[in-house]
């Protein structure tokens, strides 16, 4: 039930450890990490920077998770998203959820992360070594990964 | 009025934020946006094409018929690539 | 690429930071921990002891992390399975998958412990607080589970 | 031929692992769990439910009707439940 938006890297382990610790009602974590990575569209990738609308964005992430809880039967949930400059391998993102039941902590991990990208308010500006920089383009991928956890009971956007 | 704006809308724009007073009969996004368009130069390069443009008022996700007041928060971006 | 079979507790943040490091075409790490959890059927649980097929769980698991590795496009995925005696709160199981993508991740890291559940040797034996001991019986949702991710060309089993 | 017994087998059978010779003609793993139920006891009692047995050959798993021979490993275990 937290919700995070910082400059500063996150500790996975730490992070996931006390997600769980304490908890004995707590039958499967599942976790998921985005990281940086050199691109073939983008070989000469240096950094990447994350910009973001604060205030929006936890809302928005807040009501993300919400949601989740909503779904699935969670024991407890987590979003870490960072913002600023970033190199290639550098973490990005976390999302994780603990359940009492593996396949709610892998359908509510996974809804999670996919409702982020197409919903929470971050624009990436790629960096490249030649000192370019290029606005990521949002991809139809996306859209149609967040569009599978739609429900007739959700309101059209 | 306070509008923002994110990402290329801000490089094009020239502009992160800003206090505007559009005249009364401004009174939807899409109604905010052409008065926007309407100022020339980096607003009108911006704003040309409506379908890369995503508008929240007071944070929240709206639609071009969805309604624009004093006081109201609004903020344009194009659409978001985190995670 | 690895499997460990093994009585000691891990380091969840460790194995994982170690899956990725240095590698920069890694976008995407998903990872699922199996926990020894308190049961509503068994309330007064104390422990479960997990026996294995020494030889055959190392072979099984490295099939199906084979698999995995043929099915998505991966750079590193890792499986450690514990066996013993283990009590509430504590990690059984960790599978890890890291891509370029995150739906191959998401979804090679669903698949090894959805399969794993199925197919590696190992028997669970619950111990109450009473002394009484009790033989977990394999469930039909497991094998649900793994027979979405048959293919047409997999044989019959 | 070397047995192994695991979980509940094992406990009901009293045996952990044990080295057998069956007669030639038991040529099938059906064959060969019939040959042991015959055995009585414990190893009757463990058998009687073949739906509840899972058998491997040489760290394989078997059907009733795939062939066993001596200098086979042959397992025999409840459906797994690890995970």
């Amino acid at each position: 039930m937290t919700v995070r938006v910082q400059r500063e890297d996150f500790d996975l382990g730490a992070e996931l450890t006390a997600l769980t610790a304490g908890n004995r009602r707590v039958g499967g974590l599942t976790s998921f990490v985005g990281l940086v990575r050199d691109m073939a569209e983008t070989p000469d990738l240096a950094a990447m920077t994350l910009e973001h609308y604060p205030g929006m964005t936890e809302r928005m992430l807040e009501r993300i998770e919400a949601e989740a809880q909503a779904r699935w039967p969670l024991e407890a949930s987590l979003i870490v998203h960072r913002y600023g400059r970033m190199e290639p391998g550098e973490q990005i993102v976390l999302v994780a959820c603990a359940s009492p039941h593996r396949e709610a902590a892998f359908e509510a991990c996974h809804f999670l992360i996919d409702w982020l990208k197409t919903k929470a308010p971050f624009w990436k500006v790629e960096e490249s070594r030649s000192g370019g920089t290029n606005w990521v383009e949002a991809r139809s991928s996306d859209d149609a990964a967040a569009a599978r956890w739609h429900r007739d009971d959700d309101a059209a956007e | 009025m306070k509008l923002l704006y994110f990402a290329w809308l801000k490089q094009k724009t020239g502009c992160a934020e800003e206090e505007v007073q559009p005249p009364a009969e401004v009174a939807t996004v899409a109604e905010l946006l052409s008065w926007l368009e309407g100022r020339g130069g980096g607003f009108a390069e911006a704003l040309a094409d409506r379908t890369a443009i995503r508008v929240a008022v007071n944070q929240e996700y709206a639609r071009p018929g969805d309604p624009v007041k004093p006081g109201d928060e609004v903020a344009l971006f194009p659409p978001v690539t985190g995670g």
